[in-house]
């Protein structure tokens, strides 16, 4: 496969660099207009030099790359990694939406901090997160994917700990950096496992294109690495068990949540699963292991979601949901399904969130669906777009989110992961009725507002619709790359993405094609799962319009099931008990007080009081009465006597 | 004739009555005079071991430890009179203002 | 046989002339002392020092000598030079912290400073003595003297009660260690050095008499090295001795008696080295242990000093233990050479901290110091540390050098048993340092040292033996190494003249 | 065996501590100490400059003969491994004294400064020398300063502190005492003369259970001085009560002499018994990474919890060591100098707000990135260089670190690798309830911002955690060699183990083959 | 010495010597030992040590002993005072004197038999041969003493004195000592000077 230098590529990095730059060290200074303007604009550039590298390599052959070697990184021994970037056709969409979506929810952003005195950090964190995140995209090998990943991992934590003064969002947000960490564990070891797997054979890299050469080496550790790596993910992607961390970093100001927790960080696990598709090829009990976590995630982030009534927490576990489908895309080998809901998702997600943040924007920080609805009026922008994002994820035809869904679902079905289709055809009808149920309580219906909040309410500035309604569109386009193969340009996203995915080396298992002979099924599958929306749709109709009264008594009535999804299957609850609290527990009681205190020192003091005790006691000897000493002296003499009658003697 | 050994005999149980004196007497003069019944032990020692090997130098000895005795007597007596004088004592048992 | 001829006894008179010297001072200061006030006496020492000046140029002289003289009852060789040397600059530095003090205090300067020399020619004898009764009266003159000493202090109770008990038990140990030559001299026929070599070196090493001999003399020696258990004076000398005699103590003393016990022993009954090896095993051990034990929990700093020098007896006797080793003797002497500036330069800075009539020796008394004296402070922290064995200082080089032999003689353990006795020795010296330094503490009036020149330059040769010994040892080690094997190489028999 | 550049960096703060001595007034004493710590800071940097990244034996040797009866010679020399311990402890002498100058050290500036350069000797003389001899001298040397500078400026149970950092090292280093003369006591035995110096002992054969027995001595001394689990316990007291400077030093520098022990000492002077120990020191690195950790989780204290926190990265860079492959070696010396500089910084940074609030509590504080934002941010990104982040400097020692172990013992660095959470969990922890969250005590709100020298001291650092991140290559070219020369003799070490053990079998075989033929 | 007269004497001295360590009145402690000197003497003379027995009793009985009694009664002591008490120490003390005694005992036991030299120098023990020796082979031995008991009455002076009696030293005999240092001098006149 051809690869071509591509400097600029470079400069896709730079310019968000420049921009935490300006903003760290100017951003005060300079004042809020040029903040704005230089935070959102690097990353306009950024897009800007994204779509000429996109343009450029589709210009070249199918599979081409383009690259830009930067300086040798670590090198130790015969291992060594160098900088590199590099952007073939799966790093050119993920630019893409990184870019792009992340230029439009930058220009929000100025809107939406306009009040916020800390807009220079605010922008900073936020420049230094595309600029991570563009790392992780760009990186051509492993460890600098690291980087990235950790860095993003970093910005999440800084900017869901941006209202730092409250002390529970700090504790978010260290808590979102440590489950991550956490999973990091695993991308660590799953690093080690594949450099110690090629190193028995001489073999030192971890570039991904060397790497995707070694698949022969990579077989015996494959299973082992995958699953590691995938820890990794569960970690970042927010899927069982380390989701945790998600639903407690809707903190954060909302472009934030719409950027980060929707549309980019999060879904770093699927891409890095994409990207290392030889890897997860040569272990199918791996690919298992991510299918079935993928569906039961989703299943279960999606019950959740139900019975939420903060707008943002629905939305994060409807991200988290969302994210499950991808992985069980995947998962069952449709990597470009997987990777094209990855980036409807980053446009219909990213849109909910900013509407979320438009409508908590209008009500002053307001953030629970119990005080709200009827804003439909009031919200006119916000409404429509709202309502073309939540089609999308309901997975209603022509919106973007029917395209990739129902390609996840058939490469489900049509690998054989029947149950898993079944599971992700119920969730999809759960999405359906949470997120209706979200528009309903939101915009429709009586108003519940304070008196006081309902004269403020505004739509939003300019500059925080024009993202609205272009992400709209997107969410409505967007799709339309992944039309069925017998229309138009037929699944042109898929072709595009093709070679990435092409089967290597000889153990690899194919990509789940879904061959047109199946047409028929799949156009039935598509039907089932529409069908399921829709009956979600009708179902959130019923109980938030037709009959408001109704959730109540059926929450009555259910009132330990609905504690249970209330209180999130208290999963939170149960790795406090396990794992928090015994590790302070044993930290404060045991070691530092036990071992450190009592124990190593009790010795250390001890030997140290018993040597005094030695000499207090020895000094004893010493009582002052001369013939004592004369005694002592006497015992010494005998002794040494003795000593040579024994000579003598023996 | 009586063989040297039984001088040598009579040297150690003499020094030994000299050692047990030490220890057992609390006036410090009496203590003194058992040090010197100890020397004496020795001289005999001496005098008996010059006999057997047929030197003069035991005898030599002899008397420079007669010599030092004297001399020792001398300092000695003068620390017990110095030592009287500031405490009225010359009970061992009271010597205890130095110890530990 | 009825006559006897003085020629017929080799009279060399060149290398007795330091020894002639100090006794011919001592003399002269009790002749004009008489006349001269008690606040006065610095003149009287000043005359000591003097005589000590020039017995240690006289004894530069003799360096390179190697004979025995006066029939072998003095062996004058680089040994005897180099313990005279040292016992000499010990006996200075002693006079040059004493000026102000015995002036101070009040002592009779002339029986101070005369006995003083006499105790230093006793010490000088004994590191010159080539025959057992030369040892045995070079160690009386010295310990009469010393028994003095240490009593000089009229006022005190505390220093008439010290002078006793040191008595008392010096007396009783003089009976075990004449015992001990006695036996000696019963089993070799001879009281000569030389001879006694020659005669250990063929068959005597199951001989009762001899082993019994030099197990006795052990234990006198052990008493006056303060080797645990003989060290009991030790402590309640040093601490009611005037502070200048207890330097002398802990150095002079010290000194001579090791000069003789190591001659005796390392030297002259070397051959049979294994028969008391293991008994000074077992002493190094407990004197090591004992010392450093008990000055761990010393409040007065002269009898935390004198349990360290209790600790360093024990150190030394390790060397001798290692008698086996090639470089046992010049270790030693190594270290006696830099313990001896350490231990001096730390009782002069004692000393300048006390006040007529106020003994201030108490450990806290230091408190504090750095702040108010700075320059005491640093030297006594140079003292503490090289006494702790810090690189580079003397104390060091000293023990690594003796810890060295003893491990080329195989004694691994009993050198670690010293590393980990050093290891605790470590924490009462950082005491001192932590008074000094670290503490907030009672401004002590300090009669100025610039006022008392004898004392500063006392201190000053501490601090530059200590630390020009330890950086530098080169030419001290090469020094004390030749210096034992001048006695350790003569051949056994070139005694030039005997009777009969 | 010309040049004098050893000599005058090892020498020339020592001159300086004396021409301190004679300054009077407290503004020229900080500046003269300052002054004359930087002029070995720039002797190191043109040393590296002129180091030659491709030898792999000592530079720029001196050698003079010192004691020739003993064999000992004053031999110095530098390699890449001493190079970079050199140059961080002048620059972090140079940041100390900066930062002490600017009011941290209150009383007896005169005596500070003197100890600083005396110190500065001791370390860079102990990095410097191959002398065993002259190694040692060194070694007890810089341990003085440090225990006067707990000891007089310290606060809290400083004397405690005092003793028990002495106690501890005291009884370590004579051990090893004892050790170096019993290896010089076989080496005389084996080569026919005396001698310390240290490539002629790499070549005495010992003794299988010599070796173990010396081994251990000069093993334990270096471990307390590291130091490893179970005997660290020194370790937070020494730091917490020391004075800032204090703390830089012990952690930026003197630990590292512990871990230098091994690669300069212990290990290639006794490869097998060093290959033998390799799974108690990994499980004692390993121990020591969470123990340090969690421990450092529950501190009140924030010097505390950088304290403990030293445990846990200094258990990492012994993890490195005896991983014994080019990556953990790497890996283990770069980790150092890492620690180094974040730790170091930490230190700082505590010692600066010290200053401000006089307590350290960490409870005392809350919400202080609203007052003192550069300092929140400073911090920040010294906290970020300590927990690893990629990017930072951590991150390439960490990494190579634990690839290395897992190159080695994959079970080994599964668990160690858990310390990289925990790292970022109470140091995050602690950041959190310093910098963030209300701020609930009222002296906070008016405490001030980062001053200009302050800034001055913090911003080297910074740039290094961010150059060493992202480019470490002249640094990791310029140890390899020297460390690869270390690998050679833990390989040779290891065929005749490997041999030994092989012909073992074959003579446990023989009667069973024989048996067989019969 | 026939070994019956040897066994009444040695029977006498160990008697005498007991009497030093047991009797309560400190005189007659003194008045025991000079008991054991004078035996002690006299086996001196059974030794062919004529000059030395004589010298003992003279210098030692009549001299030394002397002298504690002056200071017996300078100091006027009365019996021991705390006869009763130290009941260990005494036990103890005996105890390991008498192991020291059965110890001496084994190695004399144990020594070579050698034979004494029976057939001496006709001046074996004369003044003459004492003499001979004394001023040859210790001849430096010899001088060191009259040192020796110099420093002693310069210390026993320094230390008897009156605490603030101004300071007296020089006496006729001392100050003929003091000139003639390297000479002879004499020893029956440095014992008395100390007495």
């Amino acid at each position: 496969m051809m690869t071509q230098d591509f400097p600029a590529l470079g400069l896709i990095l730079l310019f968000p660099a420049l921009g935490v730059l300006f903003n760290l060290f100017w951003g005060r200074r300079a004042g809020r207009a040029a903040v704005n303007f230089v935070g959102a604009g690097v990353i306009f550039l950024a897009f800007a030099v994204t779509v000429w590298a996109f343009v450029t390599l589709i210009g070249l052959p199918p599979g081409a790359s383009l690259q830009c070697a930067l300086w040798p990184w670590i090198e130790a021994g015969s291992f060594h990694v160098e900088f590199g970037l590099k952007i073939d056709a799966l790093s050119a969409v993920m630019t893409l939406v990184v870019t792009g979506v992340g230029a439009l929810i930058h220009l929000y952003s100025a809107g939406y901090m306009a009040e916020d005195e800390d807009y220079a950090r605010y922008f900073t964190y936020l420049n230094l997160f595309a600029f991570s995140m563009l790392v992780l995209v760009l990186a051509d090998n492993l460890l600098q994917m690291f980087i990235g990943w950790e860095g993003v991992g970093l910005c999440s934590y800084l900017l869901i700990a941006f209202w730092f003064d409250n002390a529970q969002y700090a504790y978010n947000g260290r808590k979102a950096f440590i489950v991550n960490r956490i999973g990091d564990l695993g991308f660590l070891l799953g690093i080690f496992t594949i450099v110690a797997a090629l190193a028995q054979h001489g073999v030192w890299t971890l570039n991904f294109t060397a790497m995707s050469h070694h698949t022969v080496l990579l077989r015996p550790v494959a299973l082992a690495a995958a699953l590691l790596l995938f820890f990794g993910a569960t970690g970042k992607s927010a899927q069982i068990p380390l989701y945790v961390w998600l639903p407690d970093a809707m903190v954060g100001p909302t472009p934030v949540s719409a950027l980060i927790h929707a549309a980019t960080m999060v879904t770093a696990g699927v891409y890095m699963i994409a990207r290392l598709n030889f890897l997860y090829l040569l272990a199918p009990t791996a690919m298992e292991v991510v299918a079935t976590v993928g569906a039961v995630t989703a299943f279960f982030a999606a019950t959740v979601a139900i019975v939420q009534s903060d707008i943002k927490r629905v939305l994060a576990y409807s991200t988290i949901s969302q994210i499950g489908y991808m992985m069980l895309g995947v998962g069952v080998g449709a990597f470009s399904a997987g990777v094209f809901h990855l980036m409807t998702h980053a446009f219909f997600k990213g849109l909910l969130f900013l509407c979320s943040g438009s409508v908590i924007h209008a009500l002053h920080g307001e953030q629970d669906m119990n005080r709200m609805g009827g804003l439909k009026s009031k919200l006119p922008i916000t409404y429509a777009t709202m309502l073309i994002g939540t089609l999308a994820i309901s997975a209603i035809p022509p919106f973007s989110g029917y395209f990739s869904k129902d390609l996840i679902l058939e490469g489900a079905f049509a690998s054989g992961h029947t149950w898993l289709w079944l599971i992700g055809v119920v969730t999809a009808g759960i999405t359906s009725f949470y997120m209706f149920r979200l528009i309903f309580m939101t915009f429709h219906g009586t108003s519940r507002l304070e008196p006081e909040k309902e004269h403020h309410v505004h739509e939003s500035p300019p500059v925080m619709a024009i993202p609205l309604i272009v992400l709209a569109a997107l969410s409505i386009i967007g799709g339309w790359a992944g039309l069925p193969e017998w229309l138009l340009w037929g699944d042109a996203f898929k072709r595009f993405l093709a070679p990435i995915f092409a089967p290597r080396g000889p153990f690899a298992m194919p990509e789940v094609v879904i061959d047109v002979h199946r047409f028929s099924a799949s156009t039935t599958l598509s039907l089932i799962a529409l069908v399921a929306g829709l009956i979600g749709i009708f179902l959130a109709w019923m109980l938030y319009i037709q009959h408001p009264e109704l959730p109540e008594r059926i929450a009555e009535r259910f009132r330990g099931l609905r504690e249970l999804l209330w209180r999130k299957y208290y999963i939170d609850e149960i790795y406090d008990l396990l794992i928090s609290r015994p590790l302070f527990w044993t930290s404060t009681h045991i070691l530092s007080d036990g071992v450190d205190h009592d124990l190593i020192d009790g010795i250390v003091n001890g030997s140290g009081s018993a040597v005094e005790g030695g000499g207090e006691a020895t000094r004893k000897i010493e009582t002052g009465n001369v013939q004592h000493y004369a005694l002592v002296y006497l015992i010494g003499a005998v002794a040494v006597a003795g000593y040579y009658v024994y000579l003598v003697m023996r | 004739m009586t063989p040297i050994s039984y001088y040598l005999a009579l040297s150690a149980i003499l020094f030994a009555v000299g050692v047990a004196g030490v220890l057992i007497r609390r006036n410090v003069i009496v203590m003194f005079l058992a040090i010197e019944l100890m020397l004496n032990a020795v001289n005999l020692a001496l005098v008996a071991l010059g006999r057997r090997i047929g030197s003069m130098d035991g005898q030599v000895i002899v008397f420079f430890v007669m010599t030092v005795a004297a001399a020792e007597a001398a300092v000695g007596l003068a620390i017990i009179i110095s030592m009287f004088r500031n405490r009225d004592t010359v009970n061992a048992d009271e010597l205890n203002l130095l110890r530990w | 046989m009825n006559q006897f001829t003085l020629a017929a006894v080799n009279f060399a008179w060149l290398p007795i002339l330091p020894l002639i010297a100090v006794t011919l001072g001592a003399m002269v200061i009790m002749l004009v002392g008489p006349g001269i006030d008690d606040e006065d006496s610095a003149g009287l020492g000043l005359i000591a020092l003097m005589t000590v000046l020039a017995a240690f140029v006289l004894t530069l002289f003799t360096l390179g000598e190697n004979t025995l003289s006066f029939g072998g009852a003095l062996a004058l060789d680089d040994y005897s030079g180099f313990f005279e040397l040292v016992i000499l600059v010990a006996t200075a530095v002693t006079i040059g912290m004493s000026l102000d003090y015995v002036a101070d205090e009040r002592i009779a300067g002339a029986e101070y400073y005369s006995l003083i020399l006499f105790a230093a020619l006793g010490m000088m004898l004994m590191a010159t003595a080539g025959d057992l009764i030369i040892i045995f009266l070079g160690l009386e003159t010295m310990s009469i003297a010393v028994y003095a000493l240490v009593g000089f202090l009229r006022r005190d109770p505390r220093s008439s009660e010290a002078a006793l008990k040191y008595f008392l038990l010096g007396a009783f140990s003089t009976g075990f260690l004449l015992y001990g030559i006695a036996l000696v001299y019963g089993a070799t026929g001879t009281i000569r050095l030389d001879p006694v070599r020659a005669a250990v070196a063929t068959d005597m090493a199951s001989n009762p008499l001899l082993l019994m001999g030099l197990g006795m003399m052990l234990i006198g020696f052990g008493f006056k090295v303060a080797a645990v258990p003989f060290h009991m004076w030790t402590p309640d000398a040093y601490e009611g001795a005037p502070t200048p005699v207890t330097a002398f103590m802990a150095v002079g003393v010290k000194v001579a008696a090791f000069a003789g016990f190591l001659r005796i022993f390392l030297v002259h009954l070397g051959p049979v080295s294994a028969q008391w090896s293991a008994v000074l095993w077992v002493l190094a051990v407990l004197t090591m242990s004992v010392g450093n034990l008990i000055a761990l929990v010393q409040s007065n700093i002269k009898r935390m000093l004198a349990y360290s020098a209790i600790a360093h007896a024990g150190y030394i006797i390790l060397g001798m233990a290692a008698a086996s080793s090639h470089q046992a003797g010049g270790a030693i002497l190594y270290y006696l050479l830099g313990y001896s500036f350490t231990t001096l330069g730390a009782f002069a800075v004692v000393i300048a901290l006390e006040r007529a009539g106020e003994a201030r020796d108490r450990i806290s008394d230091f408190r504090g110091l750095a702040r108010t004296h700075p320059g005491l402070a640093a030297a006594m922290a140079i003292f503490m540390l090289s006494l702790a064995g810090v690189p580079p200082l003397a104390g060091f080089v000293g023990k690594f050098y003796l810890f060295s032999a003893a491990l080329n003689a195989g004694l691994v353990w009993l050198v670690i048993i010293a590393a980990l006795n050093s290891a605790i020795s470590v924490y009462y010296y950082t005491r001192v340092i932590v008074e000094m330094y670290a503490r907030e503490g009672n401004e002590i009036d300090v009669k100025r040292i610039g006022a008392r020149p004898a004392l500063l330059l006392s201190i000053v040769a501490g601090v530059a033996g200590t630390v020009l010994i330890g950086i530098f040892p080169q030419p001290y080690m090469g020094a004390s190494a030749s210096a034992f094997a001048a006695a350790a190489g003569r051949p056994a028999l070139k005694t030039t003249a005997m009777l009969r | 065996m010309g040049g004098f550049w050893l000599t005058a960096l090892t020498f020339v703060p020592l001159l300086g501590a004396f021409g301190v001595l004679m300054q009077s007034d407290e503004e020229s004493i900080w500046r003269s100490a300052f002054v004359f710590s930087l002029i070995p800071l720039a002797i190191s940097l043109y040393l590296f400059a002129v180091f030659d990244p491709h030898q792999a034996s000592y530079q720029f040797v001196e050698r003079y003969s010192w004691i020739p009866q003993f064999g000992i010679s004053y031999h110095m020399g530098m390699d890449g491994i001493s190079l970079f311990l050199v140059i961080l402890t002048t620059l972090l002498i140079s940041l100390s004294l900066l930062y002490s100058g600017g009011g941290d050290i209150e009383t007896r500036p005169r005596e500070f400064c003197f100890m600083m350069l005396v110190l500065e000797t001791g370390l860079i003389g102990a990095l410097l020398a191959i002398d065993l001899f002259l190694f040692y001298v060194f070694w007890e040397v810089m341990l003085v300063p440090m225990y006067l500078m707990i000891g007089i400026w310290g606060h809290g149970r400083k004397i405690y502190a005092t003793f028990k950092f002495v106690l501890f090292t005291m009884l370590g280093s004579l051990l090893m005492l004892v050790a170096i003369l019993y290896l010089v006591g076989a080496a005389r035995a084996q080569l026919g003369h005396l001698t310390f110096d240290l490539p002629d002992l790499y070549r005495v054969p010992l003794s299988q259970a010599e070796a173990r027995w010396l081994f251990a001595g000069f093993a334990i001394a270096f471990a307390i001085k590291v130091p490893m689990w179970p005997v660290h316990t020194w370790l937070p007291d020494a730091h917490t009560e020391a004075p800032t400077a204090g703390s830089v030093m012990l952690a930026a520098v003197m630990l590292k002499m512990g871990a230098y022990g091994f690669l300069r000492f212990a290990i290639p002077l006794f490869p097998e018994v060093a290959i033998e120990a390799t799974p108690i020191f990994m499980a004692l690195a390993v121990i020591g990474i969470i123990y340090g950790a969690l421990v450092a989780m529950v501190q009140p204290d924030l010097k505390r919890i950088v304290a403990y926190s030293s445990v846990s990265h200094l258990g990492f860079v012994m993890l490195g060591i005896f991983a014994l492959n080019p990556q953990g070696l790497d890996g283990a010396v770069y980790q150092m100098l890492n620690h180094g500089v974040s730790t170091g910084a930490l230190f700082l940074l505590v010692g600066m707000i010290y200053v401000r609030r006089h307590t350290r509590d960490v409870s005392e504080f809350g919400g202080l990135w609203k007052t003192v934002p550069m300092f929140a941010v400073v911090f920040m990104v010294v906290m970020l260089s300590s927990i690893g982040l990629p990017g930072l400097n951590g991150f390439v020692g960490e990494f190579l670190i634990l690839l290395g172990t897992f190159l080695k013992s994959q079970r080994a660095a599964e668990v160690a690798v858990l310390g990289v959470v925990l790292g970022a969990l109470y140091m995050m922890w602690a950041y959190e309830r310093v910098m963030w969250g209300p701020i609930t005590k009222a002296v906070n709100q008016t405490i001030k911002d980062l001053s200009k020298r302050e800034i001055a001291v913090m911003v080297p650092l910074i740039a290094l955690m961010l150059l060493m991140g992202l480019y470490p290559r002249p640094l990791l070219s310029r140890m390899e060699p020297s460390l690869n020369l270390l690998l050679d003799r833990v390989g040779a070490a290891q065929a005749r183990l490997d041999a030994e053990h092989t012909r073992t079998i074959a003579a446990l075989a023989a009667p069973v083959r024989n048996l067989a033929d019969k | 010495m026939p070994i019956g007269i040897f066994m009444f004497l040695a029977a006498f001295a160990i008697i005498a010597g007991f009497g030093v360590i047991m009797q309560r009145n400190p005189v007659h402690c003194v008045l025991a030992l000079a008991l054991v000197l004078i035996d002690l003497g006299v086996l001196f003379m059974g030794l062919d040590a004529v000059t030395l027995g004589f010298l003992q009793i003279i210098v030692y009985v009549g001299a030394i002993m002397v002298l504690f009694l002056f200071v017996i009664w300078l100091l006027n002591i009365q019996a021991d005072p705390g006869a009763g008490r130290h009941l260990g120490l005494k036990l103890f003390g005996s105890i390991a004197a008498a192991a020291l005694a059965a110890e001496f005992a084994a190695i004399i036991v144990h020594a070579p038999k050698i034979r004494e030299i029976r057939t001496l120098p006709a001046d074996f023990g004369t003044v003459a041969a004492l003499a001979r020796s004394l001023f040859s082979d210790y001849l430096v031995a010899f001088e060191v003493t009259s040192v020796l008991l110099l420093a002693a009455i310069v210390g026993a002076i320094a230390l008897a004195r009156k605490v603030s009696a101004p300071l007296v030293l020089v006496t006729p005999a001392l100050s003929r000592d003091v000139s003639t240092p390297a000479s002879s001098a004499s020893d029956p006149a440095a014992h008395r000077k100390s007495a």
